[in-house]
Formats: C-alpha cells, structure tokens, sequence
C-alpha cells in the first residue's frame, strides 16, 4: 500500500477504536450497558500499530481492557457490541461480556480478566504456532500492572527459552487501576526483564503510531521468521478513570491535560497533514465513516434479543468432538 | 436503631482493631486508597502507610508475605480484591497457611486474616462473580466466616483478626451497601463457629448465608400466613459449621433446605447434607434440598446472570416444592 | 490374563494416543525423563522432545501454556507433578481453562489432559500428599477422573485426550506399580461419567475410587460369609458423576457408605450424600455413612500418616456399625 | 573471634552438616528413616557461610534440601534427627518430616516442600523485622530451579520496592530434579534478575566457603542497617541424586568427579592447613566431634517414642491466643 493510503488506513482505524469506546462509554451511561468497563481511549496507537501487521490467522490475546485490540484485529464491530451489551447475538452470545471477549473468526483467541492471565495463554497459541509450521505469529497485550505478576515473568523465560513466534505488547500506561507504577515497581521499563533474557526489547513512545507501526513491523517480522519472541513496551496514557464510572481522582489534572495533547489521533492526524495531505476535509469523513459504521453496530446491539433464559447454563462442556 | 452499611461496619471493625493492636497490618491492591469498593478508605489516613500498604499485583507473593509476618508476630489483614483471584494465592494458602501450625508441631501460630470478596453483581462475567468458599471449607487449619447483616460483619472481622488461626473472611459484594443495626462503636466479637438463628419456625429449616439470607427471611415472613413456618439459620461460620445449631434446628422441623449463591455440585450445601442426615436421619420428614447457581460458569449478560442468583421466589418455590413432594411421594 | 502395572497402563495410553494424533503434546517438569516415577519414559525417545517437553518449575504459566495451545488445536496433556502443586495452576484452570468454552460462546474448545498424582504414600508429609479432588470436582466446565486398575487407567487416560474438554486424570501414587489384568494394545476408551459396579450386592452399597477399591472388595468379600452383601461400585469419574449407577445401587440395597483418601470435610463424599438422599431417600434404610481420612493436614510420620488411609480394617468397622446400628436406633 | 580459631569454627560446622547429611543417609539405607530426603552433601559450605553471620533472632528460611540450613542456623541436631525420623521428639513432633522442618529456637522459620514457596514467606519475616526495628535480617535459601517460578520474581519485585532487609540466597547447583538449569532458562545466572531491580548481587563460588562467608558478611550488615535486600547466588553442586535412592544416571561421571575435586571441606581444610596451620590431627579430631554430636542425635532418635495415633489430627488449629 503507498503510504499516504496506508497513514488514511491506519487513521481510520483508530477513529473505529476510538469511536467504539466512545460509543461503550455513551452506552453505559445510559444504561444500555451494564457490567465492568474499561476503557482504552487515549491508547487506540498501540492497538492500531500493533495489529496492523497481522493476518487473520495471527492469534491476539489482550486483558481487561481489550475492546480495541478485539476492532483493531478486525473482529465484525456489530458482535463486539452486541457482546459488550450482553446480547444474543454478540460473538458470545452474551456470556463472555466486556472482559471476555472472542472473536475466532477474526484471530482474537480471548481476552481475560485476570491481569497477566492472557500472557501464559499467549505461549499455548505461540507454541501452536510454532508446531503448526504456517508462519503463524502470537501477539498478547497487557498493561505495566501485569508486570509485577509471576505469570508475566514465568512467560518470558519460557518464551525465550523455547524461541516462541510471540510479540509481548505492554501497554505501559503509568498507572494500575489507582496507583501509579512506581508504587509498584523499581523497574522503571518492563522492558528492561525481556533484555535479561537476552530477547530483543523496545519501550517507545505509545501515542506515536508510527513509532508503533515500524516497531511492530520489526517484532512480528522476527517472530515470523522463527527467530523468537520480541518485546514492545509502549508508553501511553489511558485518558479515563480506570473503569467507567472511576472519577480518577488519584491523577493530577494537569497531568490529563498534557496527555491529551498527546492524544494519538490528533497527533498523527496533524503529522500526516504534512507528510501525506490529509485534508480537514478527508479527516472529517474518515471520522465521520467511524462513527458510521460504529452507530450501526450500537443500533445492531440495541436492536438484537437478549439471550434466552435457557441459553444460561448451555455451553459448560463441548460435545464430543 | 443506628443503622450503617455493611462495608462500613467492615471498615469500622477494621479501624478499631488496627487502633487495639499495633501487630495489625493491612495489605492489598490499593487498600491504602480504599480499595475499588472503598471498604479501606481513611485507614491510610488514620494508620499511615506503613501500617495500610498498597501492594503490586502479585497475590501469591503477597500472600505469602502476610503468612510469613504472621508466623513471626504480625496479624495481617491481607485483601484479595475478588475471590476468583484467590485461585493465585492457593498454594501459599493452602499449602502454607493452613498447615505451618500442624507441621511445625504447634511452633507457629498464623494469625492472618484474608479478606475477600465474592459473589455475582454488576454483571461483571465468569471471573469476577464466583463463590469459592467450599473449596476454603475442604482446607484442614483454614477458617472461613462470611456475614449477612453489618453487626456481624463487624463482630466477625473483629474475631478473624484476633484469631491465631488463618481465617478468610468472605464479603459479599451484593451487600456492601445493604444497610442494617450498627454493632456500635467497641462492639462484641461475634464468635467464630455459631450459626444464628434469625427466625425460629416449625415445619422447616432454611440454612444459608451471605447474600441469600435476606432472600430467606423474606421467603419465611411470605410463607407463615400460609401455614409453613420456617425456622432461617445464618450460617455465618462455614468452617467450622455449627452444627448443633443446625442439627438441633432439623431435629424439630424434620426438613431442611440449604441455599447458597455458589454452583450447587460441591457447595457447601453437600457437607451440610452428608452431616445432618448422619446425625438426624430419623428425624428428616423428607429429603434434604438444595437451591444453589447451576452448575456453569457465570454469564456476563444481565438477561442471564439473574437465574445465577436464588432469591426469595426460587425459596419459596423450592419450600412449597418440598411439602407438595411429601403429600405425594413420602 | 496378561498382566501390567497401573503405571504401564497410563504409558501405554499415552503411546497410543500420541502415535494416532499428533496434535497431542506432553508437558511438564523432566517428562521427557519420564520423571521421579517413570510413568512417561520411552515417550521422548518415540515422539520426540518436541512432543514431550520438559517445562521449567512454572505450575502456573505451563497450566496457561496448554490450555492456550488447546484453545487454537492442539491435544496437550500437561503434568503436574503432585496435586498439591496444582495450587499454583488453579487461575489457570478454574478461571480460563474450564471457563473458555463458555465464555466464547463456544467458540473456543479446551481438548486439555492435565496428569497429577496424589494420595498418601512414602511418608511425604502434607504438601506432597493430599487429595484435592474435590475442589475440581466444584468446578463447572472440567471433567475428573481416577482409575483404579490398569484397564480403566489406560481406557480413561485415551477418554481424557480425546475429549474436547479439560479432563484432569487423577493418579494415585499408591497404585502405580498395582498390578492388574491388561488392557491390551488399542484396547477401548473408558467413557467418561461411567462408574463400574465390581461387585454385586443386596445390603450396602460401598461407593469409592481410586486405592479404596481395592479395600472395598476386600471388605466385601470377608462380609459376605458373614451374611452381609455389600455391592462395591467404583465411581471413576469424579465430575460428572454416575449418579444413575449409584442410585439404582442404593435403591436395592438401601444403604451406601463412601470412601475416600481426602479429608472428610467437602470432599466427594458430601456431594454424593447430597444428591443420593435427594434421589432415593425413601429408599435409605439409614444415613449415608462416610470414611475419609481425619479433618487434618497429612503428618509426616510413619508412625501418623497410616490413620489417614481408609483401609479394608475401616471399611469393615464401618459397615458392621452401620447394621449394629440399625438394631439399635432404626 | 581470630581467624584461626573463626575458621576452625567454620570447619567444625560444615562437618556437622556433612556427619548430620550422611547419617541422614545411612539411616534412610536402613529404613531407620523413611520419606522424601534431598540431601545438600557438598553444599555445606553455603549454609554454614551464610550462617555465620546470623544472629538466633535473625530468620532463616529454606525448602526441600534444608537440613543444613537449620543445623547450619544453630538448631538442635537431635530434635531435628528425630523430626526427619518421625519421632515424637522431634521439633515439630513427626509432623514436618524433612521438608519441612520448623526450629524457632533457633530462628529457622520454616522450610517448604514446595519449590519457591519460602521465597514470599521470607519477605513477610523480613517485613515484619523492619517493623519491628530490631535489626534483624532474614535469609532465604532456593534452589536454581525456583529461579523460574512466579514467587520467586514477584518476591524480588516487592523485597526491592519495600527495601526489606533479606537476604537471598540462591544454592544454583546447576541441576533441578535431573535436568540442567539450561532446559529451564536462557539466564545462566540467576543474580542478573536480582540486577534489574537495582539489587546488590553477586554470583560466587559456592564452594568456597570463605568467599561465602565474606559475601554474606557484606550482604547481612546491609540488610541490617536499613539498605535493603541483597541476592547472593553459590553456584555449587550437589554430591548425592536428587533425592536418595536417585541414582542420578542423567549426570556424566566426570562432572561428579571434578565436583569431588572441589568438596567444600576437603578444600576449606587444605586451605586453613597453611592459612591458619590446622593439623590433621586437629581436623581429624573436629571431624570425629562432629560424627560423635550426630551419632548422639542419631542414638536418640532412634530411642525416642513414635508419636502417639492420637496425635494424628491435633494441632490443627491453634487454640485461642
Ligand atoms: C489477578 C488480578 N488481580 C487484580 C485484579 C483487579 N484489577 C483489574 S485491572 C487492575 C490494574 C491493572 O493494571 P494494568 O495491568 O497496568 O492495566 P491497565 O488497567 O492500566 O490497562 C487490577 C489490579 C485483576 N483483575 N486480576
Ligand atoms: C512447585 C513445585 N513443583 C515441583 C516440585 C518437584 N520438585 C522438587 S525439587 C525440584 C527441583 C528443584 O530444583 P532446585 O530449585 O534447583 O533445587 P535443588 O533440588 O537443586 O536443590 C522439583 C521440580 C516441587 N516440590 N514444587
Ligand atoms: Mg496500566
Ligand atoms: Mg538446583
């Protein structure tokens, strides 16, 4: 793709993320969506760079914060809402939820939360991967919180150690839930454990979406060739409370204020200007056709029937198979 | 009648317990800013910091942490935000906590109180609404309380930390906000061990605990002017269980129903089954029920996660149910 | 009749599924050895270590591992070594392994075998020694089972595999080098939720699994002269449960006593009282009686650690009291 | 104390534990002693390093192969002959046994059978020694195969954060069960986690006993005086099987042979023979001390009572405080 198609490419789908949230957001507070939210906006770059280079039929598995790692694999936004508003005819038919999502169609193996849960489960596609022989790559996303858990460390000694074709994407926001990393860490860069293994580690910075992009591009390169995990640690910001309904009181306001500065929609909306003509114009519609497209899937949640009574207890163990 | 919330009488038990003893620690996810219910806010304020500290997201190590304070002096109160992440922490809970007093031949003593909290509300999905307890009941050396009202919230967390024993304290999060008699300030210990009988009856015995006990009183007040007189035990103790209570209690109704938010195959309702039909078979008019989550994970969407939780209509149901049965088939 | 080891029988059950799937991986702490007792040796040297992986001491991020490889095709059966470190694994098996199914709406299937071995045997104290399956049995979404001889060992270990759900194959240290009639090559899966009724009975029924078989038709045979006929009914699967085979045994012979190695206290036993009352409780001459091993961590001692395994001698004094005291109280 | 008399101290100790070790082993041959044994022959010269420093009221923790640390900690050989030996008068009455022996007299807290799990344990020792404002310290022994577990790292993460004053010793004897610490991780040397968290760490011969000792002595006046935790990884080498009755197959003779060359005691004593003029006629006469003080200690285990059957399930809980 050229690359002032591929810059209106990737706007756009961070305009789909970010306009999914919104529209969560605007949901839950009218009450059409119940249930434990968190949100992503602020991150769309990390999400959008991250799964820009995958095929379909590369595994992602993200956390509790994943609706936009869900969209920015390409999993149909109707169902992801639908799920999300606990409908029938969401991906799970309801009973995954915001915290669970799955979308096998679009290569999003599941999201979890259990902080730091998703990166061992992350090994099990790579090595998968590995064994199946088709190039296939694993990406898994999780926040700098996860850090501090045993299932992160045990995961990168043994992705290392078995050269697995995985890309651990950190989402180094800053803050865990509340409190802010350094109440939680010495280790500034989480980063800086993967180097102990000797696997190749990048922290940039997370709101650049080319940054993003070329480093992802490096990362999922390597894994595909078969020459191991890489580690990604974007820096960004998480530009809500933790949950919706969170009135992060704990964050300084100015702090929020710089941040959306950095917003990384805008940001690379006014880079690409210059690098690759983006029109106000051009960007207006793109946002315009987001929205679009996400209004669409609220309409599709809201008009779709709730599971039946009956469905609640289906679906505990397979059949055989 | 004062009345509080059951998560203040929480924080008011907790308060006065830091304030009584200076051995008392707590340690958790961002309990230094209250913790995401708000169940610890103002202790940091009232104890610093070093006594109300936020940990990492690394539960087993932090349990581990406050199982080895605990063995050299402290009485730590650990939280672990949702009960479903205890599942990271049992092997330092169970393979530690529970057995240093036996193994070490009396040499240690854990006086830890774990918090945590459980159950299905806000729709938040199969890993954040589980009721785990049975598997903490099967654990030789562990205790495990749960309350229903706030004054026994208070007198609970009160006796937890003053046990020498590792006690898990259990908290609903359905009722947090549930308001009921303060316990008032410098309150009772509720003893560890001693179901209550909330309301006494004749014709059968409801057995429950947590959450569904407001769901049973509501069930035996609906069910009296129809002639079932119901007899409704608050548990509050699932390890040990008082069983005299509960046996004494069948020994004059002649039934029983045990009701609990948890998937029914192995709750505790089982235990509560195989021990009172050994000691009052005789005296059972009919079987034993059970009304309990259906076996499955948990559903996220709010149009199914409601059958996951007995109320007072699946109550009565399963009452009614029991007297029919008998006229047909006992 | 030829004969082999139970050990044998699980080695032969994993050769054969390796070598008719290759999606089927082993996983776990020197495997690729055939680790401390042998059960996996020579399947390195025919599958390769690509298939059988030693795994770093990660209970946790291996359970993860395989659960994830399951998730996108492969067949993994993964060991851990002593249940008692399944603790470490419980996130990843309560919260994702068992839960995936229902939480992607089906989208995702689990075809996951996780080997622990347990039980009392070699005076290893209480972190090497517990029966925990009870806990796992609590779980909706995974299967149990336990063989008691080498046929059902190697017909229920291939079940396991070729099930597409998370199976947890229980074996008991005790029985590894118990001899029995075997299976023989290719011979057939067990199904899975099938329990085996090993001796025919009119006045007790005697439910147990695992070591206490034996026990129990040992008790069984030196009754019978004495005029009482106890039907012996091996469960096998612990989760489900046979629960047709155990109340059609209750029902004729009126009486049932469980047996099992883990503590009383929630374990199989409560969840089988529970629902055999409910469904035959008409039918039952007298409680439900229960043998286990005492409400307490597993001691070291040789002079200790005997008093925690149900034996013939137990059995015996068990099902004598329950006739003594029938004459007496019934 | 002067050196010389320092190290024939020190050379006295580690024949305690080897005497202790060796009847551990015989006993077990004539099934005096029953159980699951992993015995630290050739590894003596890291507890009794480690040790020397130590107060009674400084903590010490261990795991499966801990025999010597709680001789090495001061504790009663008999008391502790008699636990391995499931006796009543052993510490913990037959109920630990040998991986999990308990001797609070001498401030050996506890060992564990579970690999890794006396890692967090020993972080709340040392938690509540900074709190308690004694300067106590508390030591921590692993193995290098614990080096991969969850506790382990999220222990470093917090013993950092919280500057407890620990000590982690790790016993990196190349070996977990019967595989090489290359199956288990790229990292061959565990301290370098420690480095990341800006933790003092050293990696030393483990078989040097005086370079233990020094190691230690730096590491616990640290801890001590408020600066935090310290890691000290021994690379050693343990001279039996994994546990008795491993006849060890997966290990090539040489290497045995030339770890026989570097026996701690053999090397120690031929050290001190110029450094500090010890005699053979002295070492001979603290070896037979040593072996005489075990057979002691064997002698009564072997006389003492069996604990009673209705010990069996007391002490489940403890009474009221
Ligand atoms: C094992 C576990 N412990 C605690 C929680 C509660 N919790 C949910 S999100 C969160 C913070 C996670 O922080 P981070 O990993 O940085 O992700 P972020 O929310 O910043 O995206 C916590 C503690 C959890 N879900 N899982
Ligand atoms: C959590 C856990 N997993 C597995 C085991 C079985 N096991 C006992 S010792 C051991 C190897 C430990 O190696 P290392 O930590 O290097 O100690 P070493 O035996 O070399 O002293 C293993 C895997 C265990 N006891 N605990
Ligand atoms: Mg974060
Ligand atoms: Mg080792």
């Amino acid at each position: 793709m050229p690359e002032a198609a591929l810059h209106r490419e990737l706007l756009a789908r961070m305009w789909l993320n970010r306009a999914f949230e919104e529209k969560v957001s605007e949901l839950y507070a009218s009450r059409v969506i119940t249930g434990l939210l968190h949100l992503a906006i602020g991150q769309e770059a990390v999400a959008v760079g991250a799964c820009s280079h995958l095929r379909t039929d590369d595994w992602v598995l993200g956390g509790h914060r994943s609706h936009g790692h869900a969209v920015a694999k390409g999993a149909d936004v109707k169902r992801l809402m639908a799920e999300i508003a606990g409908r029938a005819t969401g991906y799970c038919g309801g009973k995954g939820g915001s915290m669970h999502l799955v979308a096998m169609d679009a290569g999003f193996v599941t999201a979890t939360g259990v902080v730091g849960g998703q990166i061992p489960l992350a090994l099990g596609a790579a090595f998968a991967a590995k064994e199946g022989g088709r190039q296939q790559v694993a990406v898994v996303f999780f926040g700098d919180g996860a850090g501090q858990s045993g299932a992160f460390h045990e995961s990168l000694n043994i992705a290392s150690l078995w050269r697995l074709p995985l890309v651990f994407v950190c989402e180094n926001n800053g803050y865990a839930e509340f409190t802010p990393l350094s109440a939680h860490t010495l280790v500034e860069r989480l980063a800086r454990h993967a180097e102990t293994y000797g696997m190749p580690a990048h922290t940039l910075d997370g709101n650049d979406l080319l940054a993003v992009h070329d480093a992802m591009g490096k990362a999922v390169s390597q894994a595909r060739a078969g020459k191991g995990p890489v580690f990604v640690e974007c820096l960004t910001h998480r530009m809500r409370g933790h949950y919706e309904g969170d009135p992060a009181k704990y964050r300084e306001l100015s702090q929020l204020a710089e941040w959306k500065e950095k917003d990384p929609i805008a940001r690379f909306a006014r880079m690409i200007e210059t690098r690759s003509g983006l029109t106000a114009a051009e960007h207006g519609a793109i946002e315009a056709d987001a929205r679009a497209r996400i209004e669409d899937a609220a309409q599709f949640a809201i008009a779709s029937p709730w599971p039946d009574a009956d469905e609640a207890d289906t679906q505990v163990s397979a059949g055989h198979g | 009648m004062a009345e509080q919330s059951l998560l203040e009488a929480i924080r008011e038990g907790l308060h006065e317990e830091m304030a009584r003893d200076p051995a008392v620690y707590m340690l958790g996810e961002d309990v230094a800013l209250g913790g995401p219910f708000g169940v610890t806010a103002g202790l940091a304020e009232a104890f610093g910091t070093q006594r109300v500290v936020n940990t990492p997201i690394s539960e087993g190590a932090v349990m581990g942490l406050a199982i080895g304070a605990a063995a050299v002096g402290l009485r730590p109160v650990i939280e672990i935000m949702f009960i479903d992440f205890i599942t990271l922490a049992m092997d330092q809970l169970v393979n530690h906590a529970a057995k240093l007093h036996y193994m070490s031949g009396g040499q240690l003593k854990i006086p830890l109180t774990v918090r945590v909290q459980c159950g299905i509300s806000g729709n938040m999905g199969a890993q954040h609404s589980q009721s785990l307890e049975a598997w903490l009941a099967h654990v030789p050396g562990l205790k495990v309380v749960t309350p229903s009202c706030p004054a026994d919230a208070k007198g609970l967390i009160k006796a937890a930390i003053r046990d020498d024993n590792p006690v898990v304290f259990i908290e609903h999060r359905g009722l947090y906000w549930a308001r009921g008699e303060a316990a008032g300030a410098g309150a009772a210990v509720t003893p560890i061990g001693e179901a209550a009988v909330l309301r006494e009856g004749e014709h059968i015995t409801i057995a429950t605990f947590g959450r569904q006990v407001a769901a049973a009183l509501e069930a035996a007040a609906e069910l009296a002017p129809q002639g079932i007189s119901a007899e409704v035990i608050d548990l509050r103790s699932l390890q040990p269980l008082d069983m005299d209570t509960l046996v004494e209690s069948v020994r004059k109704t002649g039934r029983l129903l045990v009701v609990h938010e948890a998937v029914s195959e192995g709750g505790i309702g089982a235990e509560i089954a195989m021990r009172v039909q050994q000691a009052a078979f005789y005296d059972l008019d009919g079987p034993i029920l059970r009304l309990a989550a259906p076996f499955s994970p948990i559903p996220a969407s709010s149009a199914l996660d409601r059958f996951f939780v007995p109320g007072k209509a699946e109550i009565l149901r399963a009452v009614r149910g029991a007297f029919r049965r008998q006229g047909a088939g006992g």
